[in-house]
């Protein structure tokens, strides 16, 4: 039997990250490798662990195979719990039909049972695209003080950022009496994170009524937020001043992992306190041998480097020949890059291989002078997962592949 | 092998290794950035597809017991069979001979159901399956089958010892056991320490030698059952190094830094197994300089390693230089420091522009937790 | 990295189990309690087990929560392997769309990607609605033996049963030529357990042709089956002789439940060479008290009986007050019958409350010369999960009630 | 209370249980048809909130290590603390009282982070949680609270102890403690053996105690410092019985067929948890007579029971009689046998017709395995 919870988490994974391209073709988007040996959605399950949240719902939808497996029964998150720990949702039948999940809101409504068994006092509600560290704890202990039916964590954009956000338009005692999406005159700069805290009572109220709304999009931005500031509920603006990224493109993705090789890193993945919790692989410790050369990098285990790498993320058991340089870009797990190689300015998928003397992408400063802007994959050459590149061959700048080329 | 049992002699050469084995038993000193030394002989086990392993300690055995947990990083824990540790029944004084040990698990083999069993110390680095040998021990109808391999003996004046050195017929059946001879430079068959018996035999071979008040499997059961039981040998010809002293510790160490090595112990189907750490990538900032060197994850390199080990959560800071060493999980190497031929035990600090030279037969070995 | 499996079985969930009435609004068949401590879903499990196959892939989409809360990790089953053990394995999205399993075959087809993971010869489907016990790996020999592409596990009934199966014509050496839809004129009686193992070579191209027939309703008897055996596959029957029982009504669900009672019975629960795993409640020994007479009856841990009862099954927690009667009835879990009340031939659903003197059901006897038949419940009384029978109310032979009656 | 550790004492009274501690510790006898005694006090822990314990043994811990495992069944099988075993570091000859036993588990405690410890002894059959405990021992800014229970207590001649008695002030400050003391028949404050003491406040005790060669609790720490800590007393009124003789193990198993004690025992929300045996429900076939009894799972009641508690998977033929008595897992009474006042160990059978009385207070005692 469950026992009551203060808090459970229902975290939001079922979104497919179309901009960023050929990278979630087989995966969702929190799935997506981060900082060599991370997946987007570890920082919102890390966070929960350490802030001692012990059950939480992840909601799928889109190609859950490998996020499934992932995840499995939360070990790597110490949420293996007897009484809670973290379960999968994906959309089911009910009676006679099923029903996908048709919006953020109507994902949480079809688990309304999920959530009741724990019968908790605050929902967190996460999405599984951004990069953060964050205490969802001191925010439910901040709606409580507040006695909010509902807070919503905001970051201070500047004025320009904001028409690009949801915009939390706030009195002084951050009471919300207004939510204006992408407003193109912003009134405020607080932006929603999309970090919300319902009490449950309130929450499941408004998730009815909404579902019996024929002409609701069932969002909770669009729909349940609006919906609850017109019953003039108490809702609060919860201020965030940490680093905050969102990784919803490829060109956010290689800035974010960039931004962790400094011995001063926003984002410290070394920092005992508030760790990241990653599924490891099994490898053995990274070969760097006589001929390396390995700079300002993040190189993870199983790797085996020979040649020179500068200024990249290479993940777990990626191979590095000799004479092959790797520069200013991000490599998925297990890919070879054969002696002589070369790879500038890119991002290249799991199981990659770079045959002998290819050439991916440019230097930055040479790709963002020559490559026409506009592309998905900007400036930089972003390689699917398992595609080969064969000797010699030329992968330009401000490609982006899903299939071989030889 | 589902039908095999699988017992691991966890608790030898507890005095040979100096402060390595003060705070913990030799088979689980750390080895090779993220493994102890057990972790091979327990995944050779289960990539043989052995499901019910005995671990046989004496004490010390805490660190063991950490490291093993319930045995779900090789995939033992299990409902049926898995990973069983095998502390001392009372607190005698320790195990006199293997067969003394086996004594004190005759209840586990006993209740265990295979026909065949695998015994191996737990102090040999080499990744290899007990397939081929358990057929080979099956097609001769062989009692006992003594995994060796034929090779020249490095001597070391440690307290490393060459072993239980056997003597082959034609048909490769054991006419000889000898325990640590004189060897001279010739080739000579040695144990490897890794024996299949059936079940129902080692059973009375127990009791017999219980009741005899024997306990040495080399002297009491092989010497003396060479003519009455038909003991094979059977050949293999991969990677192995025995740990058993700090020198042979530090050489099977160093032979990670050969491709060749590397290649027989890790770039293989059969993978070792050990337990996971939380640990960040390892970052290389500033005029990080490293070369020819084995680095875990977690790890801050600023200034130069070359030839080395470096463990899980090692911090060397601007200005460092570590060669020929091996440095175990959370030391912080300080700014300017220099190390040559050391082995330094867990959370060790060398302090700022500190310098420690050892020498290759003889490294320098730092305590846990020491700082200098 | 998953290694390569020989077998891996695909175990068909999703089913509703509509004519189990009541006891199937909140969890999909499988899930069903059965004998005392058991779900229906234990005996394929615990057949794989078993069997030495360690990698199931379980198919749900009816009801999932209380089914996926259920398998978890698959401990129980042994199932929590680092390689291999048991995944859930719901519908999902892919690109824009997705879809629901449109039928037996298509639900296998959507897991391609799982099951390509393990690499294996041979895939074993099952179902999740029937109790018996058989080792699937002799089924697996007998396909290698037999070089087929496909074996069809086969009962042999009696020739009026025939005609209420998919019945499978065979040649001397049990070769199939021919499978008829529950025909009326049965030239076999070997009746189809709905049990295959496929080469799982073979398996994908039929299941890949099939989903590109428009036309096909994707399910195994009604396509893939007559596909393969008019492309002249070598297909056999393997014949099986044990206990074998759909339980997809509520009179078989009884009268699985009444076979248990007996010290020779076929379902031998106490048989240590092939043990029926469950996921157990953590309940304290049962307690039966000066009160009480227990006659030819399971009783589960938990049980606290004042009462008597004979010839029944009572499920883990069940509380039967002083004076209280359960008679030839089927009790799970969580129920209590307080004092002076009467139960008799009856299915009593999870945490029901029967309140004192009620009286629920009635002799078999009598029951069987008084209802008319044809109903849903037969001659029982069956009552849903958590619904209370006030003080002296009367539940009627015959009557299946979904809602408190006071 | 996750910032409190909690550590067991789980190897006391060895040699007064007969038989029943001849193949075990005593914290791991089976009680209550599907227990240990030591489930109890760590259910107790893991209902306080406590997600990090560790278990001091000193031998013949096997049995105890099995029926642990992981910790999984407790919720303690955890990234972060769970369940830690600790046995002894050396094969020295035990502990001679608390404070040596704790001085092993030393560098366990440092390396915690927990402010508050929660000491035990295993063998409390009790179902309570700590919360209140500490709650008090925090208002009363005390060094060290002793739980107790305010009781007269029943006599026993077969190696059982009274324990140690304490003596409160007006305000519930201990004033004294007696060890073993004869008390009559009067009502007296017992300590139940569980204590709340600050971390910090332990180490200095463990090391103090070491280095002046003192190594009992209630003698060398209590007594001793009655006067410079401050010692307070937090009444319970919970059930409590103490096992460690075989009457009072016997009285504490005949307690459970009170519903009283069942209620306080179990009708609780915090559940007390064990390790799960796969066994079918029980079958109840022929004659099958059964009154006053606690029956677990995985049995086949064919006979007679009356007030017994009867362990998983025991099996009791046609015409056995089986009354006041305690059987424990997969027992075989055959066919008209008769049992009064036994207690019998695992696997026990019972031949067709024979017959065991034993008498209340001296209860026939059965070995493991034996056939009669």
């Amino acid at each position: 039997m469950p026992t009551k919870k203060r808090a459970v988490a229902m975290l939001l994974a079922g979104g497919q990250g179309s901009r960023l391209g050929v990278l979630t073709t087989q995966v969702a988007k929190p799935a997506i490798p981060f900082g060599g040996k991370y997946r987007i959605i570890d920082f919102p399950l890390s966070n929960c662990v350490n802030s001692g949240i012990d059950t939480v719902g992840v909601l799928t939808q889109y190609m859950p195979l490998d996020l499934n497996g992932y995840i499995g029964n939360g070990q790597p998150w110490d949420l293996d719990r007897n009484d809670g720990g973290v379960a999968v949702l994906p959309p089911y039948q009910k009676g006679k039909a099923g029903e996908w999940y048709k919006g953020t809101a109507n994902a949480i409504y079809q688990n309304i049972a999920f959530i009741e068994r724990y019968d908790p006092e605050y929902v967190v509600v996460l999405s599984g695209d951004h990069i953060y560290k964050m205490d969802y704890n001191k925010m439910i202990e901040y709606t409580e003080e507040k006695n909010a039916a509902c807070t919503i964590a905001v970051l201070n954009v500047t004025l320009e950022e904001a028409s690009r956000f949801g915009i939390l338009n706030t009195n002084d005692d951050n009471s919300i009496y207004e939510f204006e999406e992408k407003p193109a005159h912003p009134k405020s700069t607080k932006a929603s994170m999309g970090i919300y805290v319902f009490q449950w009572k309130k929450m499941k109220y408004y998730l009815e009524a909404d579902e019996a709304d024929p002409n609701s999009s069932n969002d909770f931005g669009k729909n349940i937020i609006p919906a609850m500031l017109n019953a003039g509920e108490r809702m609060f603006a919860y201020e965030f001043d940490g680093y905050w990224k969102d990784v919803g493109t490829l060109d956010s993705l290689w800035d974010a992992n960039m931004e962790l090789l400094s011995a001063d890193s926003p984002v410290n993945l070394n920092d005992s306190s508030w760790k990241i919790y990653a599924r490891s692989a099994n490898a053995m410790p990274q070969y760097v041998s006589v001929h390396a050369k390995v700079k300002n990098s993040i190189v993870a285990e199983g790797c085996r480097v020979h040649g020179n790498v500068e200024n990249s993320v290479v993940f777990n058991d990626v191979y590095i020949g000799r004479g092959a340089v790797v520069k200013d870009s991000v490599i998925l797990p297990n890919t070879v890059i054969e002696d002589n190689a070369k790879v500038e300015y890119s991002i290249l998928g799991q199981g990659v291989t770079v045959a002998q003397g290819a050439v991916v992408g440019a230097a930055k400063e040479v790709a963002m002078a020559t490559v026409e802007p506009g592309k998905m994959s900007g400036y930089m050459a972003v390689l699917g997962d398992s595609i080969t590149i064969g000797e010699n061959v030329t992968v330009k700048a401000g490609e982006m592949l899903a299939e071989d080329r030889f | 092998m589902k039908d095999t049992l699988g017992l691991i002699f966890a608790y030898q050469n507890e005095e040979s290794m100096q402060s390595l084995t003060k705070v913990r038993a030799s088979s689980s000193v750390p080895y090779g950035g993220r493994y102890r030394i057990v972790d091979f002989v327990l995944s050779n086990m289960v990539n043989s597809g052995i499901t019910k392993v005995g671990v046989i300690t004496r004490n010390n055995f805490q660190s063991l017991m950490d490291h093993l947990g319930s045995g779900k990083e090789w995939d033992l824990s299990r409902k049926n069979g898995g990973l069983y540790i095998l502390p001392p029944f009372s607190q005698s004084t320790g195990y006199r001979g293997k067969m003394e040990a086996l004594k004190n698990a005759e209840s586990f083999i006993r209740k265990s159901t295979e026909e065949y069993v695998v015994l191996a110390t737990a102090n040999a680095i080499t990744n290899q399956t007990y397939d081929e040998a358990l057929a080979y021990h099956k097609e001769k109808q062989a009692d006992i089958t003594i995994i060796y391999k034929k090779s020249q003996v490095k001597k070391y004046e440690d307290g490393a010892t060459i072993g239980n050195i056997i003597t082959l017929d034609a048909d490769n059946r054991v006419v000889d056991v000898a325990i640590n001879p004189e060897v001279g430079d010739a080739e000579v068959c040695r144990s490897t320490e890794q024996i299949i018996i059936r079940r129902s035999l080692l059973e009375t071979l127990i009791a017999d030698c219980a009741s005899h008040y024997m306990y040495s499997f080399h002297k009491d059961v092989l010497q003396r059952h060479l003519k009455d039981l038909k003991i094979y040998g059977f050949a293999t010809d991969k990677y192995i190094a025995k740990v058993d002293s700090i020198a042979t510790y530090y050489d099977a160490s160093m032979d990670l830094l050969s491709g060749e090595t590397r290649a027989e112990l890790f770039y293989q189907p059969n993978q070792v197994f050990t337990k996971i750490r939380d640990e960040a990538p390892t970052l290389y900032l500033g005029d990080s300089e490293v070369s020819n060197s084995m680095i875990a994850d977690g790890c801050i390199i600023e200034g130069t390693v070359e030839n080395s080990i470096i463990f899980r959560g090692v911090h060397i800071h601007k200005g460092a230089v570590v060669k020929n060493s091996i440095i175990m999980q959370d030391a912080d190497i300080q700014a300017n420091a220099e190390l040559a031929y050391a082995i330094l035990d867990k959370d060790v600090v060398i302090r700022e522009g500190r310098k420690l030279y050892g020498w290759e037969r003889t490294p320098y070995v730092v305590a846990k937790g020491q700082v200098i």
